[in-house]
């Protein structure tokens, strides 16, 4: 029987060793306790004692190689007569654990026993009743709630039966799909009782959102009745939260950016031809903000009741008009990317609203937001803060108007930017200073600056 | 540094600061028994050897690490009537704290006087710390932590001298013996009669000095600076002394000392002998040292007047210099 | 960019601080001749002097109440406790003194320091040689704790807590040092305390860790991956401070949260982190918050089916976060 | 019977000499084995007594382990052996088997403790042990118990505040203490002279007015002889004495360190020419009192002694982990 030698373990922290010379050769004789070979780690240097008596019957791993811990190193056959003639049960010992006696594996020290005796370092999750139905999370509670949804009629898939967060969620958006077809054949059928879309609409809905109550619509005859989709009703529920609660102020400024029209229309085809991606205005907008955010952080925060929440990162929400509605995608960390780095963020995160591939993450944590405006042709907007963020800023079209420079009159690009800002956070003085300092970013850019 | 002369200008500044911390004190008292300061640490008594020691040094140079009793040695040091009043009463101003530690936990970086914890010893270290520094960086400077003989006995105060004589760190270990710490006398505090013994297990010299004469503090404290500067190592003084008062306006020493122990103490009070003598030898004559009083008097008035009347700290400062602002 | 373990990212790092401001001095128990006991300040003492680094006698008060004083004298020290086990002697220094000082005194002095010290077991330590402090100083005001679980980190929180102006507590684990390799560029970048790092993203469960367990927990999210549970791995990097924002945007983001540690469970930082995530995330969870961590014992025992027993692996991390997901 | 003689004054007991002798073998064996087994792979920690046996032995058998206490550190072998654990108990320990008497497997080898064998259990970070040792001196002396205490440390330590604090306590209050002070020359790596800047140890003594004995480590009765002394003066109620034993160690400072980097090979090889059990065992042999004979005998059965606690250990039972939650507090023992 020939006995395996492993690499030991010369010193805490040392996970290998290399052998630095074999005392022993194959076919030589070495006595148990006699040095069998030199290995050295970066902690010490040592000979390492024979744990048998025998023949060295095969050296495994050949001098100057380095190898971890427990790697076998080499065989020593015959193991010498004492190893065998033990009494019964000292030979049982022996057998059990060959050579590895001070490090048995976690197999060999029993699993069971160990998640014994580690239990009470544990919080013991599964220590729950028999069944979990009826029993929901904070989380699935508030999805359900927010959906109308009951949780009582899905089906679980979690421990015990459980309706886990996943399970609603998939709900959702089979509702989603549900709503969707009502409303098709609501369309189809226009003779149908009108008020039959909103009596279905769950009773809960009125207690829960109080927000959504109004002044009634008229129904005539012909009209068609459109429930409302859920993403609908939450972009209602936040627009009327953030414009009845936060006390909404306006300013504006105008912008010449005739250097950034010059330096976008020189690099553009060749950017495309990079990047992949074309370049347009936004991303420039965006680290004029970014900016701007950096230097005036009274406008990176957070309206919490009682205090402000300054905000540690920069992420900036992009307002984005998708089919189903409009959604604010965030860029993370915007303040970390170049212009080109915000302009692929910018377009993946576009792309994705489009095709409907945003995930939950994409469309939390915003900071501050950015609304491109112009692209749809407008010169003023008054937009909506997307609270709990305390402002939000527009980018105008775009036009050539005569203005004056030096006292005289230039054709130049010229563009508003607007913002909407918490008035209970920020003041005009600050709001202003930043506007001021966006509006000086982009006017500082020039054909020839650098977008990387 | 060369040798200073005692020249009478010299001597008289020493009798000033003496005066003016034994006035401080008294006032200090006052305030406490009307109930307007709430807790009194004293130097009465100490003087001596905190002035003395005070003046021996490049002062506002060299760092001092003082203990809570060392109220002669840091006004002598350039803390100014009105910080210490500051601090007393905690007002916002209070250079040494913001008002934050109890008094008498002195700090000034302007002066370089080391902020100071209540936990004793801890200060001993930070000297050698500090002398450690000016080694590597060669900046000429000394330090000098003093303590009482009743921190003697913490480990820390092995561990500063031990570490202090093995880098032969610029450094003076300044013991202000004054036989008590609190109630517990020093022969219960350690098995020898002279906390300098102690020097001889770190290899260093210890000097033993009256701590109740400011002379001979100087010029030993001056001597251990030489050494120091000449990177010779530290040194360990022990100034005898006594205080006069108890261990704080919380305290009753009548509990552990006899008065009879205290009036024997209270013939040999530093700041009326060193003004005798400064009279006798013709360094002052009685109309300057009446002016000299009032003056004192004058600055007292005027600190209490001025930390009574200085704002509070703002309680929303209470979350501020947690870290770096 | 050269590949380095984690040990000689911090070595490194050490080296390349030295060379880059002179006021920097490292001292402790061996660090000069002997190059500390794990090797970390092998080198140094040849390139930098013995006024630089120094050998200090074997007294864990004096090297961080020293360095106190040192650091307020124009100096930027680097102490080095041998064993994080040791540094008790020194929490008088460390607690009353170094976290105080700037408050204290309203501000006037400041204690720039980093204390080093290698902690952590499942190396045969035993109970002084294989412990996790962390959380005693997490609880603490005016310090603050950060601990690397990768090469490339160790070495930009090293810089940064070189530059930080208050004391920094920086813990290497030991079973880290020479079994965690990876790249490293040469030339000097910071990692802001304070900030956590996402080292996987994923859906189902987030693991919320630090240190040597990051490297446990990216094992385990292998392992679960190929059974289709997606898990999220945060690193805290810091202690104190936490980064609160990272750790509730993982938690909203899966809503089944798995804390661990090798500290011992009971005023760990696991409790803090829970805590956080029941103030402010509640209604996004879809799990009670799960914490793996040391078992309740003083310390990690010696012999091996009782350390075992004691350390968190990966194995230990996967069925953990197996359960949760599968809850 | 035993042959008495008079010997620097000391009346000497030549079985009890021999007694010595034997314990240091048996010390330097059982470590020597320990070494084996570590670069073996079968054991993760070596720590070491090999140099300073004479010291040891000379103080451990000047003290009565029926009504003394001990401290010791890490490296104190011998003196365990000589207080009465047996070198089964030592390899149990040292391979962390359930029936370690020193911590059923909990803590690293080298941390000695034994209560019925009145050894205190001892921790890693240094020091510490002192203060303890004045703490059972002090209820030795308040109860009236008939013994002293012993700490012991290695130089190193005596940096360390609580040395510092314990010695002083011990002054203030004359508590029945003696402190040895195992003197090699290094911590780890720190050479004596970055440790301290004075010569001897002893003189510390001086600072807490007790005295402060120095004496040749590989000379056990010189040892012995000073020990006696102080454990006389500490039961005549005078108060402590610090006694500094020179040794030397003659491997790293444990299985994790290379002492190459830091002591060369001839400082190494001077010092092992001062080896105790080689001067003792030559003085033995000029006083007519050991032969070949004797030395084969003796080597033959610390082999055999060895070798059975090696071999029992080995076959030992580990702890079963499910103990793992057992005595973090008090539970009265079944």
């Amino acid at each position: 029987m020939a006995e395996v030698v492993l690499m030991p373990q010369l010193g805490e922290s040392v996970t290998e060793g290399t052998i630095g010379q074999w005392l022993k050769k194959v076919g030589d004789e070495v006595e148990k306790y006699e040095s069998l070979l030199e290995v050295m780690t970066d902690k010490v240097n040592a000979e390492v004692p024979a744990p048998v008596g025998g023949i060295v019957s095969k050296i495994l791993v050949e001098e100057g190689q380095t190898v971890e811990v427990g790697t076998p190193i080499c065989e020593i056959a015959g193991a010498e007569e004492e190893v065998e003639s033990g009494t019964s049960s000292l030979q049982e010992g022996s057998q059990a654990r060959p050579s590895s006696e001070s490090k048995p594996s976690p197999a060999a020290t029993g699993t069971e026993q160990v998640q014994q005796a580690t239990r009470g370092g544990e919080s013991e999750t599964s220590e729950q009743g028999d069944s979990l139905r009826g029993r929901y999370s904070p989380a699935v509670r508030r999805l359900a709630s927010e959906n109308h949804i009951n949780p009582d009629t899905i089906t679980g898939t979690g421990a015990k039966g459980r309706v886990t967060r996943q399970d609603i969620l998939k709900a959702v958006s089979e509702h989603r799909q549900g709503a969707s077809e009502e409303t098709r054949s609501v369309s189809a059928e226009p003779q149908a009782q009108p008020t039959k879309p909103s009596a279905s609409a769950p009773s809960v809905s009125a207690a829960e959102m109080p927000v959504l109550q109004g002044a009634p619509a008229v129904i005539d005859p012909e009209d068609e009745i459109v429930p409302l989709a859920s993403v609908r009703k939450v972009i209602a529920e936040r627009m009327v939260r953030s414009k009845t609660t936060v006390p909404h102020a306006w300013l504006m400024m105008e912008v010449d950016v005739s250097g950034l029209v010059a330096l976008r229309d020189r690099v553009k085809d060749e950017f495309k031809a990079k990047e992949g991606v074309s370049l347009t205005y936004v991303p420039f907008m965006l680290r004029a903000v970014v900016q701007a955010l950096k230097a005036v952080p009274e406008m990176n925060v957070q309206w919490n009741g009682d205090s402000i929440v300054m905000k540690k990162r920069i992420n900036i929400g992009m307002a984005s008009a998708t089919d189903r509605g409009l959604v604010v995608p965030v860029i993370k960390n915007a303040d970390e990317k170049s212009i080109v780095g915000l302009a692929k963020a910018s377009q993946d995160l576009v792309r994705r609203a489009r095709t409907g591939r945003l995930t939950m993450d994409d469309l939390t944590g915003g900071t501050f937001t950015v609304d491109n405006t112009g692209a749809i042709g407008t010169v003023l907007t008054y937009p909506i803060i997307n609270a709990p963020e305390v402002g939000i800023i527009t980018m105008e079209s775009i036009v050539k108007r005569p203005v004056v420079v030096q006292d005289m009159v230039a054709i130049r690009s010229m563009m508003n930017i607007c913002i909407s800002f918490d008035h209970r956070a920020v003041d005009g003085a600050e709001a202003g200073k930043f506007v001021r300092l966006v509006k000086e970013n982009l006017e500082a850019i020039g054909p020839s600056t650098s977008i990387y | 540094m060369a040798k200073v002369k005692l020249t009478p200008e010299l001597l008289k500044e020493i009798y000033y600061y003496m005066a003016l911390s034994r006035a401080l004190d008294d006032r200090m008292w006052i305030l406490n028994r009307q109930g307007r300061a709430p807790v009194v640490y004293s130097a009465n008594g100490h003087e001596a050897t905190q002035v003395g020691a005070a003046m021996a040094l490049n002062r506002g140079e060299d760092w001092i690490v003082p203990y809570y009793r060392d109220l002669a040695m840091v006004i002598a040091y350039g803390e100014t009537p009105r910080e210490v009043m500051l601090h007393l009463l905690g007002r916002a101003d209070d250079p040494n704290s913001g008002g934050r530690q109890m008094p008498a936990h002195w700090g000034l970086k302007r002066r370089h006087i080391m902020t100071t914890g209540s936990v004793v010893a801890t200060q001993d270290v930070h000297a050698a710390g500090l002398a450690l520094a000016s080694k590597v960086l060669k900046d000429g400077r000394v330090s000098l932590a003093s303590f009482g003989e009743g921190s003697t006995s913490q480990g820390e105060f092995h561990e500063a001298l031990n570490f202090a004589s093995v880098h032969k760190l610029p450094v003076i270990f300044l013991n202000e013996n004054n036989g008590y710490a609190i109630s517990v006398p020093a022969r219960k505090q350690m098995a020898i009669m002279d906390v300098a013994a102690r020097a001889q297990g770190y290899g260093i010299p210890g000097v033993i000095v009256d701590g109740n004469d400011p002379i001979k503090v100087y010029e030993v404290t001056q001597e251990a600076a030489e050494r120091a500067r000449r990177g010779e190592g530290p040194t360990l003084i022990e100034a005898k002394t006594y205080r006069f008062v108890p261990h704080s306006s919380d305290d009753d020493d009548r509990a552990y000392r006899s008065r009879e122990e205290v009036a024997e103490w209270k013939k040999r009070d530093p700041v009326i002998t060193f003004e005798k003598r400064l009279i006798d030898e013709k360094v002052m004559t009685q109309d300057e040292l009446k002016a000299m009083q009032q003056r004192i008097k004058d600055e007292v008035n005027d600190a209490t007047d001025f930390a009574e009347k200085a704002p509070l700290p703002d309680p929303s400062t209470l979350g501020r210099y947690v870290y770096a602002e | 960019m050269a590949v380095m373990s984690y040990l000689e990212a911090i070595r490194e790092t050490l080296r390349q601080e030295l060379r880059r401001d002179s006021r920097i001095i490292i001292y402790g128990e061996d660090v000069g001749v002997r190059g500390g006991v794990f090797r970390v300040t092998e080198g140094l003492q040849k390139e930098f002097g013995e006024d630089r680094v120094i050998d200090s006698p074997l007294a864990e008060a004096a090297i961080v109440g020293t360095a106190i004083g040192a650091a307020i004298n124009g100096l930027r020290p680097i102490p080095e406790i041998q064993f994080a086990d040791f540094i008790f002697p020194a929490i008088n220094q460390i607690v009353e003194e170094a976290a105080r000082i700037r408050y204290r005194s309203n501000g006037e002095f400041g204690v720039p320091l980093v204390i080093r010290a290698p902690f952590g077991g499942g190396v045969h330590g035993a109970l002084y040689h294989s412990q996790s402090v962390e959380a005693f100083f997490a609880h603490v005001p005016g310090l603050k704790v950060v601990i690397p679980g990768t090469p490339y980190d160790a070495k930009g929180l090293l810089a940064s807590a070189v530059e930080d102006e208050d004391p920094v507590l920086y813990f290497e684990h030991k079973a880290a040092y020479r079994s965690l390799k990876g790249e490293v560029p040469e030339e000097r970048y910071l990692i802001p305390i304070g900030k956590a790092d996402l080292k996987r993203s994923g859906k189902d469960v987030s693991i919320i860790t630090y240190g040597l367990m990051v490297s446990y927990a990216l094992k385990a999210a292998e392992t679960l991956e190929k059974e289709g549970i997606s898990v999220e791995i945060l690193d805290l990097r810091s202690i104190r401070p936490l980064d609160v924002e990272m750790i509730l945007d993982t938690a909203r983001k899966t809503g089944k949260v798995l804390v661990v540690h090798e500290d011992n469970l009971t005023g760990g930082v696991g409790g803090e982190i829970s805590a956080l995530i029941a103030e402010h995330a509640l209604f996004d969870l879809d799990a009670p918050i799960r914490r793996l961590a040391g078992p309740d014992v003083p310390a990690m025992p010696y012999s091996p089916p009782l350390e075992h027993a004691f350390m968190i692996t990966s194995d230990k991390i996967t069925e953990a976060a197996r359960d949760l997901a599968k809850f | 019977m035993a042959q008495r003689e008079l010997l620097s004054g000391l009346p000497v007991d030549w079985q009890k000499l021999k007694t010595m002798y034997y314990y240091m073998v048996l010390s330097r064996k059982l470590d020597e084995r320990m070494w084996i087994l570590n670069r073996q792979g079968k054991a993760s920690f070596v720590i070491s007594c090999q140099g300073q046996e004479g010291a040891q032995v000379g103080v451990a058998l000047a003290m009565d382990p029926s009504v003394d206490w001990i401290t010791p550190y890490y490296r104190d072998l011998a003196v365990v052996l000589v207080f009465g654990m047996t070198p089964r108990e030592v390899m149990l320990g040292f391979l962390a088997k359930r029936d370690d008497p020193s911590s059923g497997g909990r803590q690293m080898p080298a941390h000695y403790g034994h209560r019925a064998k009145h050894i205190m259990t001892g921790s890693s970070p240094v020091t510490t042990q002192v203060a303890h040792a004045a703490g059972l001196a002090l209820t030795m002396k308040l109860r009236g118990l008939p013994g002293i205490a012993a700490s012991f440390l290695g130089e190193g330590s005596t940096s360390q505040g609580e040395f510092h604090e314990s010695l002083n306590f011990a002054a203030v209050h004359k508590l029945p203490l003696i402190v040895v002070v195992e003197n090699n020359g290094y911590a780890i790596s720190v050479p004596q002279i970055h440790q301290m800047a004075v010569v001897n140890v002893a003189d510390k003594a001086s600072g807490y007015g007790i005295p402060g004995v120095v004496v040749q480590g590989s000379d056990p009765l010189a040892v012995y002889e000073a020990t006696m002394a102080a454990r006389e003066r500490a039961l005549r109620g005078e108060g402590p004495t610090l006694i500094e034993a020179k040794t030397y160690r003659y491997t790293p400072h444990s299985s994790d360190d290379d002492d190459k980097t830091y002591r060369s090979r001839g400082e190494l090889m001077r010092e092992k020419a001062d080896d105790p059990i080689v001067v003792f065992r030559n003085w033995l042999m000029t006083q007519k009192q050991w032969d070949d004979q004797q030395e084969n005998t003796l080597l033959k059965k610390v082999r055999e002694v060895v070798d059975d606690a090696t071999d029992y250990a080995e076959q030992a039972p580990y702890p079963d982990p499910s103990t793992l939650m057992d005595h973090v507090y008090y539970s009265p023992r079944a």
